[in-house]
């Protein structure tokens, strides 16, 4: 029974959602409550993941293993480390925030709407989870359709344009990364002889550098894609825009992961020797620093409330993938840790828009100011948020920022460097934010009767509020889960960092 | 002077005749006619086939030709048909007054 | 459990109280004040009497030194340090009591007290009273975090953590847009500091593998390092990024910008994060890093040129504001810049003893400052003022007790501090004649503007109007009695420091030296040993200072006492210079114009527009071929968020159209390209 | 029995037999049984019923190479060889009549043109694709197609009444038969040359001659054309969307997904058969085609607001891929054929059958607008279509991700990286039309209320088609190991 | 010698009728000059020792095809069309492409004999029985399945023929 806890982890939305769709459409708040209901028991089943997960254990846990189409050797595979770990719990989070807060929000066709996401939450969860190439593949591609609904159906204006924009770009960069995954499935094929999708299997290949490189960009355009990574970035801000409030926490809290989770996942391990070529490691470290700072001072100019969050995203998201090819302990460690910061963060940001956003029905920054006066705690809501978002220490946001930096630091210092002025600006937008629309005296007479926020939309908050402290106050848990994990991604891309490490410390006798 | 007829010549003619029906389906503006043509392309064909079962010395080509034969006549019927039942409609039987569908 | 053992208690009080406003102060408010009046001031109190105890303790133990580790915060994962081995990214949750540190939590938990007592009265009348001792009490919580940290990560967290108080308490009236707009400033600008400080931390984990204060002196000490006499290296940079943050936190040239516009807080807050405390940290982080310092001495030379170029330039400017606060302000930027000089200079002790004689009459003035502006009735402007002398006798004789300690009048407390600071800046050997003269200089501007704000507030004939001249008063009990105890320490405070030269005074006098002799890694180790000098030359230069802060008060009274008309017709004349200083030298247009502008916003922009333009794909073709451009702005938004999705659905489309053109619907033309198939394909095959 | 019809050659044949026996029994009964119009629903069950023969038969003949362990018989002096190829592809015109037969009556009878006739020429035309599968003799290969095409024509001008029916009919005849022309005077050279008509001696023939054989040269490329042509690759496609689109939706159906399935298999027994030795000279020449039949299908299809022309190029772009399976050639490759005309034939079908529901009598239902708000009056067919255009788009878990896998796959192992890649990136062109019906469907508001056509036989059709689509996506083994067994050996 | 003879007359036949069966205005005309060519392709049937199929083309063509035609040609009306342009305005386009092909045909064809080899023939003795007879032969064993089919072929063709031309069904 619990041996397959990870498949009830990822199974409970969906049958949520099928039970849902029996639901009579009718009865929205029938549909409402068991959409919580559903996204909430998909919460509690992944609580056991906590605890039953084995710190100093190597490897995958949990792993569930049953051939699935046994001519391609294709197997439903199942297992966490410490990252799917966290990114797990994080969308199962998430996941049910979004949905609750969306009570209110979404009032025509309600159980499309809370069908689409509970889909969408087992695709996000099977992501994280699968071991198998092929498996991973399909929840990859299982979660684009019921986004696309989301943002096409429940959208702004614009929304037709943005779904398909979405739905295009994921798309190109993925159908080329399935083309990547099969050449290495048959490069398999041709060194030991038979097919398989499973990762482990696939570690074992040795390809010479050149095949490495280009199954990287193959893998690179499918990720970077989804992260995303500076040139690709411009799908994000329509999305962003466009999309419902619980859409875009979603989007920004847990899709945008799945592309850094597959760099950590796929492209490091798969191909250790493409992902210390200088080249690559250069050119993808140049695009993190672009799209840190050039996220950051575009946001500083965006009129819009949400574009501007949208924009910090991608600042932020250079900052996980800055760590990533860091290529050391610490800066794997930190974007991990980031990537969840970022989920905590960036979800709150949107749904402080869509809070305002369901009273006033703009995101217009010059509508707004002096809220503080008429909505005092969603103000201090906001101002968490922020400050977490801006890397205050004592809050999530700066562990990730800081181990991170250290990381970047380490393998080049000019990086670091840079990715510094990231920090000051993104204090300098959040702020400039905040004080247009909180601080002030209240010029809009639209914003006069403005209610605070419900208990309801309070609850939404307080849960990651609290998960922002605890990260800012006691890392401690995180790092812990994540030594084994990357230690063993850093060992696979540079061999001997810690043996070479252990033999050079013995004379200096290092300090703690 | 005159040299003895080999396959080769035959060959050249249904080239040839294959040439003119083409011509004929694609130049010809009434329907009937371009049927026509399609029987001269068929007829270019059995051309070959005879000339190729006589150089083999065989029958075989002969009795591909006699179904080649059969497919013209139904090819015919049925193309007739439904021309008369385009007619029937469209008062036309010129091949380009035909396009309703296009795009 | 002794108290030593408990200090880690001394912060989280004032957090109880802060947290205990953030949930129950809004209720509390309404119902009864009185709770948050007695609570507030009561948590930071038990921690002044709780530090004041562990202190004791402190000096019975050997070692001067006692740290206390809750556990590991930052657990992070091994790395390489810069010679190859091995170190582990990790920060204690720990806190380190040694002298330094306990002169500092001393000097924050009694100011703190007393100011808050102080804000009692000054903001009895204000709205979001418990906002404001939330914030207040939160302050002195992340301010003795900073103090108290055993390791610099952790002190990073007060340092960010001072800097938000700072911005919420700067922001306090909100509803001002000045006030908004301070606030960010005060922030953006702390955090280009901050930025220099992440560096320093990165570099110190990259060198030395931790940040833990210990093991930074022991490594330091070790001789694992060489002085950097010879060149810029390392280490060097590394100091010299540990002080642009402190440039940031301490307003130091060039981003003190934002001390003076945060005037815009509450006066209590000005006296104690902007005069007091707050702005101390970055000299208190400089002093922390002696070990480091004193194997730099190129930046050590940095900090004490910048710290003397800060102190004339402040002081300067602050001869010519109006507003009583800017005044102090500056007063406080200059004296800072006072503090940097004696630690570029080495003579940390002195440093910290400018900082904690400084701590009360600078307090002192801010508070009286408030005290007249509440008497005043808001008013700051200094040329609306006059002639309050007997209006609010104790506020003036407190301030003037105050103005003689800031002038160094002999015998005050500012005197010992400013005098110790010229004669080391003039004798230790990273000093020089001109530092000295330059911090000469600023003494006599020091005691001219001082006087310039006591002669213009109190003294000569009143310039306000009838109405607010009827309800200038005397402020309450719980105002005054601070600023008395605060005068009291003005004078005496200095007494622990008197100079070697009175060999008159026994030992005892020069406590403060000894009890932070083994904070700092001694002067000795600059390289060349101390010059000697002999005592005629201090005591020429003692009277030097002396006659010159005399001049001052002498001069500041003859313009505007004896010859009030005298200061305009000077304006006038030095027209130029005039304007310069009271434009504060156009350092803020600069900035405004460089950055601000400049780099944020005119970046920004041109990024937006490079954004849709170029990133976005050659989107001029996509939008302007785009199907629906009805309206211009329309075109213009698609055009602008036009991406290349766009440019590729419109060039598929484009492509669309001929592929259908082909579809003529003539059968005959499918005829035609059937037969061109059949060419090509015949063609290709013939010439393969 | 006598010596020329033995007991194997029955045994062979009785699919055909039984096809070709209800196909007149229908034509009969039409007559003299059901005179009148409403009872002709019943010959549904009589089409249904012959299918059932047939498919019995076919078991038989599968189970009897299993048993035997062999991999074909060959009856009628190797003119006829029933081998797993075969079977395979026989199956799939079974279903595809069953599903067309379905839905046909009452589709028909809305467009007013309800005739036994239809039934009977349903059938025969099966009976064609059955000698498609199965004949190795080129004689019996020429006149099954032309079977098949003749009962084509027919059905595609249907519609008797209706000038795009007639025109529709007249352009496909036109073509039909001049690219026959074509196609047969490519087998009169192949005979030529070989002095056979049979495909092995035939191979035989073109491995014993060198490829660029001027000869060779002329055969396979008119003959190519021929076959291009049938399945509507570009440039040989041209008829695909005006007969598309003219034809009753039924019958669309059944030439986008039956036609073109017998065409392949056609193409596939010819090259990998005799023309195997000359891959040399195809191999660049299919390449371009489906390079662009990609191209212009997917292209063209962008702007189209008539689903079924849409549908009709993306069929074209199908082709396309389904020529890249051929062109790398190895068995994955063609296993990958095998699997991707499993798969688009149901999915093809379904979405057709989709559009076919929305015919009334007063409008075609034809139209992009047609669809807008689909979901709200009739969310069961707007969920299926969503399947079926996921599935062409081949998104995973549908069925036409599993068809372009091992188009990709096999286009990776034979080191065709560029093809590869063009073909990845026309996925994305393509879900951009796709996507259109989708937005129509669920995003735009309803525009007129009156629901969409049902029956019986539609809702039989559309659960197995869907379910087809679901089944192959999501748990495609057993499909997989039957295409497997099913590779020309 | 005759042979050869023949064989010109009969070709010169065939390819004349067949151009100006595409280039007569009337329909009518067409087919008489269709009639002419196929009758021509019969005499080389003759020439091929191919007397069967030369009676069929005969009988079948001339006879059966033709009659169809110039029924359809009664029955549509056509001095309308008669009237019309004869040829579209794509013609010049079609003939100029046409001639290609047969360019590289001719091409292919001008590569030489040697490279334009059939089958090589059997040496075997000439036969002895008559044309019809072998072919019955071989049409009733080897090629009885595609006459049965050829059977059905005709079947449709007539099914469908009527379906589409007779008025209602």
């Amino acid at each position: 029974m619990s041996d397959h806890l990870l498949s009830i982890v990822l199974f409970t939305p969906l049958a949520g959602m099928l039970v849902l769709l029996l639901l009579p459409g009718s009865n929205r708040n029938l549909i409402r409550i068991w959409a919580n209901i559903a996204s909430f028991a998909g919460f509690l089943v992944s609580l056991p993941l906590v605890w039953r997960y084995n710190k100093s254990g190597s490897g995958f846990q949990m792993v569930e293993k049953a051939d699935w189409i046994p001519s391609l050797g294709v197997k439903y595979m199942l297992g966490i480390d410490g990252i799917s770990l966290l990114l797990v719990m994080l969308t199962t989070l998430v996941g049910f925030l979004a949905i609750l807060s969306s009570w209110s929000a979404v009032q025509d066709r309600v159980k499309e709407y809370y069908a689409m996401f509970l889909l969408q939450q087992t695709g996000m969860i099977g992501v994280f989870m699968a071991l198998d190439f092929f498996l991973f593949y399909v929840f990859w591609e299982v979660v684009l359709v019921p986004m696309y609904f989301i943002i096409g159906v429940w959208g702004g204006p614009r929304k037709l344009y943005a779904a398909i924009k979405f739905f295009l770009y994921t798309l190109a960069g993925s159908v080329l990364m399935l083309l990547g995954i099969l050449t290495l499935y048959f490069q398999h094929f041709q060194q030991f002889g038979f097919y398989t999708f499973e990762i482990s299997e696939l570690m074992k290949l040795s390809l010479p550098l050149g095949l490495q490189q280009w199954v990287f960009w193959a893998f690179f355009v499918g990720f970077a894609i989804k992260v995303p990574m500076f040139p690709f970035h411009t799908w994000l801000p329509d999305a962003h825009v466009e999309a419902p409030t619980a859409g875009s926490v979603v989007l920004a809290s847990v899709l945008l992961k799945m592309g850094t989770y597959g760099f950590l996942r796929f492209s490091l391990p798969l191909l250790p020797d493409a992902s210390v070529t200088p080249v690559i490691v250069q050119a993808l470290a140049a695009l993190s620093l672009v799209g840190i700072i050039y996220g950051a001072l575009v946001s500083l100019m965006q009129k819009d409330w949400k574009k501007l969050v949208a924009y910090s995203s991608v600042s932020h998201l250079g900052f996980c993938t800055l760590g990533i090819f860091a290529l050391n302990p610490n800066g794997i460690a930190g974007s991990v840790i980031q990537q969840v910061n970022h989920g905590i963060s960036t979800g709150m940001l949107f749904l402080i828009v869509g809070v305002i956003y369901e009273r006033r029905h703009t995101r217009e920054i010059k509508e707004y100011g002096g809220l503080a006066h008429v909505m005092p705690v969603y103000a201090t809501v906001f101002a968490f948020a922020m400050l977490s978002s801006a890397g205050l220490p004592l809050l999530n946001g700066f562990i990730g920022e800081f181990t991170i930096l250290q990381g970047a630091f380490e393998a080049n210092r000019v990086w670091a460097a840079f990715a510094v002025t990231g920090i000051i600006l993104g204090a300098a937008y959040l702020l400039w934010l905040y004080q247009r629309t909180m601080l002030g005296a209240v010029t809009n007479p639209k914003n006069q009767g403005l209610r605070d926020l419900n208990l309801r939309e309070l609850a939404v908050f307080l849960p990651l509020i609290a998960w922002a402290v605890w990260i800012g106050v006691y890392p401690k848990p995180y790092f812990e889960v994540l030594e084994r994990p990357v230690a063993e991604i850093v060992e696979r891309v540079r061999p001997g960092y810690y043996g070479q490490a252990a033999a050079l410390s013995a004379p200096s006798g290092g300090l703690r | 002077m005159l040299h003895p007829i080999t396959t080769a010549h035959y060959l050249v003619l249904s080239a040839a005749l294959l040439l003119v029906g083409t011509i004929g389906v694609l130049a010809r503006r009434n329907i009937v006619v371009i049927l026509m043509s399609i029987e001269l392309i068929l007829n270019a064909v059995n051309i070959n086939l005879i000339a190729f079962s006589s150089h083999l010395q065989q029958v075989t080509g002969q009795i591909f030709a006699i179904f080649v034969v059969t497919v013209a006549v139904a090819e015919a019927a049925v193309g007739l048909g439904i021309l008369i039942a385009l007619f029937r409609n469209k008062e036309t039987v010129l091949a380009d007054e035909v396009d309703l569908l296009k795009w | 459990m002794s108290f030593l053992d408990s200090i880690w208690l001394i912060p989280l009080l004032p957090l109880a109280g802060a947290a205990a406003m953030l949930l129950a102060g809004k209720r509390l408010d309404q119902r009864a004040r009185a709770v948050i009046s007695l609570l507030c001031p009561a948590t930071v109190l038990a921690s002044f009497l709780l530090s004041a105890a562990a202190v004791m303790e402190l000096a019975g133990k050997a070692g001067k030194a006692h740290e206390v580790i809750l556990y590991t915060w930052v657990a992070g994962l091994p790395f390489h340090t810069a010679d190859g081995s091995v170190a582990r990214l990790s920060a204690d949750w720990g806190f380190l009591l040694d002298p330094l540190s306990s002169v500092m939590i001393l000097v924050v938990t009694g100011i703190g007290f007393l100011i808050h007592v102080y804000s009692i009265g000054y903001m009895g009348h204000e709205g979001g009273y418990y906002r404001f001792f939330g914030y207040l009490n939160l302050f002195v919580f992340f301010m003795l975090m900073l103090v108290l940290a055993n390791n610099y990560l952790l002190m990073f967290v007060g340092w960010e953590g001072v800097g938000l108080c700072s911005y919420l308490l700067i922001g306090f009236y909100f509803h001002k847009k000045s006030a908004g707009d301070a606030a960010s400033k005060a922030f953006i600008v702390n955090r280009i500091g901050d930025a220099g400080f992440i560096i320093g931390l990165l570099l110190m984990f990259a060198v030395i593998g931790s940040v833990r204060f210990l093991d930074v002196n022991q490594a330091l000490g070790s001789g694992r390092f060489a002085v950097e006499a010879a060149g810029f290296g390392t280490l060097s940079l590394m100091a010299l990024m540990l002080f642009v943050g402190a440039t940031g936190k301490s307003a130091q040239f060039p981003l003190y910008v934002w001390l003076p516009d945060a005037m815009e807080g509450p006066t209590p807050v000005s006296a104690l994060i902007h005069a007091a405390t707050m702005v101390t940290a970055g000299v208190y982080m400089v002093a922390r890093s002696s070990a480091l310092f004193s194997l730099t001495p190129e930046t050590g030379m940095i900090v004490a040129v910048t710290g003397a170029f800060t102190a004339i330039l402040a002081a300067s400017i602050a001869l010519v504001q109006n507003d009583i606060k800017r005044v102090l302000a500056y007063s406080t930027v200059s004296q800072l810049g006072y503090m940097f000089m004696a630690c570029g200079v080495g003579a940390y002790w002195v440093a910290i003893f400018h900082l904690y004689t400084h701590a009360f009459f600078k307090a002192l003035l801010f508070l009286g400052s408030g005290s007249v502006i509440h008497a005043m009735g808001g008013e700051q402007d200094l040329r609306k003022m006059g002639g309050l002398k007997n209006r609010i006798p104790v506020t003036h004789w407190t301030m003037f007790v105050g103005s003689l300690a800031i002038a160094g009048i002999p015998g005050l407390a500012g005197f010992f501090s400013k005098d110790e600071i010229l004669w080391k800046v003039y004798s230790y050997p990273g000093g020089s004649a001109a530092l000295f003269g330059v911090g000469l200089a600023t003494a006599g501007m020091t005691a001219f503007y001082m006087w310039r704000l006591m002669n213009l507030a109190f003294y000569g004939k009143p310039r306000m109007d009838e109405h607010t001249a009827a309800h200038a008063h005397e402020s309450p009990r719980t105002m005054t009695v601070p600023l008395v105890v605060l005068a009291a320490g003005s004078v005496l405070a200095g007494w622990i420091g008197v100079p070697k030269l009175w060999s008159a005074f026994p030992d005892p006098f020069r406590t403060f030296e000894h009890w932070l002799e083994p904070v700092f890694t001694p002067v000795a180790a600059h390289g060349a040993p101390a010059a000697h000098h002999g005592h005629g030359v201090e005591w020429m230069l003692m009277l030097l200072s002396v006659a010159v802060a005399l001049g001052g008060i002498w001069l500041a009274r003859h313009l505007y006492i004896h010859r009030p008309h005298l200061p305009g017709s000077m304006a006038r004349s030095a027209g130029g210079l005039y304007a310069t200083l009271s434009n504060k030298w156009y350092v803020d247009e600069i900035y405004g114009y460089l950055f601000v502008d400049g780099l944020a916003k005119g970046g920004g922009s041109a990024l937006a527009g490079f954004d849709s333009r170029v990133v976005d794909g050659g989107v001029n073709g996509a939008g302007w071929m785009t199907r629906f451009g009805s309206t211009i702005s329309i075109w213009w938004d698609t055009w602008i968020i036009d991406g290349p999705v766009r440019l590729l659905s419109f060039m598929v489309k484009a492509a669309s159209y001929p592929m259908r053109v082909l579809q003529t619907g003539l059968v005959q033309a499918y005829g035609l390209a059937f037969v061109l198939g059949v060419l090509a394909l015949l063609a290709w095959s013939l010439v393969r | 029995m006598s010596e020329f019809y033995t007991s194997v050659d029955h045994f062979v044949l009785v699919p055909a037999i039984m096809l070709a026996l209800f196909g007149c029994a229908v034509l009969l009964f039409d007559f003299f049984i059901f005179p009148e119009p409403r009872q002709r629903k019943y010959l549904v069950l009589f089409v249904a019923l012959g299918l059932v023969f047939t498919g019995g038969a076919l078991w038989r003949q599968q189970h009897f190479l299993s048993v035997q362990k062999i991999d074909s018989i060959t009856a009628f002096g190797g003119s006829l060889t029933v081998d797993g190829f075969a079977l395979f592809f026989n199956w799939i015109f079974l279903a595809a009549s069953l599903i067309v037969a379905l839905i046909s009556y009452k589709y028909l009878e809305t467009a007013g043109e309800h005739h036994g006739e239809y039934y009977g020429l349903i059938l025969l035309a099966n009976c064609g694709m059955f000698f498609l599968a199965a004949g190795t003799d080129l004689i019996t290969l020429f006149i099954g197609l032309e079977l098949m095409a003749l009962c084509f024509y027919v059905l595609v001008g249907f519609l008797r009444s209706d000038r795009r029916s007639n025109e529709a009919a007249m352009k496909y005849l036109l073509l039909g038969s001049f690219s026959s022309g074509f196609l047969v005077y490519g087998f009169s050279v192949l005979y030529g040359i070989s002095g056979s008509t049979k495909l092995a001696a035939i191979r035989a023939a073109l491995e014993s001659r060198d490829a660029s054989d001027p000869l060779v040269i002329l055969a396979l490329v008119t003959t190519s054309v021929g076959l291009l042509f049938k399945i509507a690759a570009v440039p040989f496609h041209m008829w695909a969307p005006d007969a598309y689109e003219g034809a009753p939706t039924t019958s669309t159906a059944y030439l986008a997904a039956g036609s073109k399935a017998a065409s392949f298999a056609f193409l596939l027994r010819l090259f990998t058969g005799p023309l195997a030795p000359s891959r040399e000279v195809w191999e660049p020449l299919l390449a371009v085609v489906a390079v662009a039949s990609m191209t212009v299908g997917n292209f063209a299809a962008i702007t189209q607001s008539n689903v079924k022309r849409m549908l009709a190029y993306s069929s074209i772009s199908h082709a396309g891929y389904i020529l890249l399976g051929l062109i790398a050639g190895n068995d994955t490759g063609i296993q990958g054929v095998l699997v991707y005309v499993l798969v688009y034939v149901f999915m093809t079908m379904g979405a057709f059958l989709v559009v076919a529901a929305l015919r009334r009598k007063d409008a075609l239902g034809e139209d992009l607008e047609d669809m807008a708000g689909l979901v709200h009056k009739s969310p069961g067919y707007a969920l299926l279509m969503l399947i079926f255009l996921l599935s062409l788009a081949g998104i995973p878990p549908t069925a036409g991700f599993i068809g372009k896998y091992f188009i990709f796959l096999s286009l990776i192992q034979t080191g065709h990286y560029v093809l590869a890649v063009i073909a990845a990136l026309y996925v994305a062109v393509a879900i951009y039309y796709y996507f259109r019906i989708v937005r129509s469907m669920f995003i735009s508001p309803l525009k007129d209320a009156s629901p969409a056509a049902t029956s019986l036989g539609l809702k039989v059709a559309l659960a197995m088609t869907g379910l087809m689509t679901l089944a192959v996506g999501i748990y495609p083994e057993p499909f997989l190991t039957m295409a497997q067994a099913s590779l020309v050996r | 010698m005759t042979d050869t003879l023949f064989f010109y007359a009969f070709a010169l036949m065939t390819l004349a009728g067949a151009v100006l069966t595409i280039t007569r205005r009337s329909a009518v005309h067409s087919a008489m000059w269709l009639i002419v060519s196929l009758s021509g392709v019969a005499g080389l049937y003759l020439l091929q020792k191919a007397e069967f199929l030369f009676a069929v083309q005969i009988v079948l063509y001339v006879g059966g095809i033709m009659v169809l035609f110039l029924f359809v040609i009664m029955l549509v009306n056509l001095d309308l069309a008669a009237r019309a342009r004869q040829f579209n305005r794509q013609w010049q386009l079609a003939l100029a492409s046409a001639l290609a092909v047969g360019g590289v045909l001719f091409y292919f064809i001008r590569q030489g004999a040697g490279a334009f080899q059939p089958a090589s023939p059997p040496v075997s003795s000439p036969v002895v029985e008559g044309n019809t007879e072998r072919l019955a032969d071989e049409l009733f064993s080897q090629y009885l399945l595609p006459f049965e089919l050829a059977s059905i072929l005709l079947l449709v063709a007539i099914v469908g023929s009527v379906v589409m031309a007779k008025k209602r069904i």
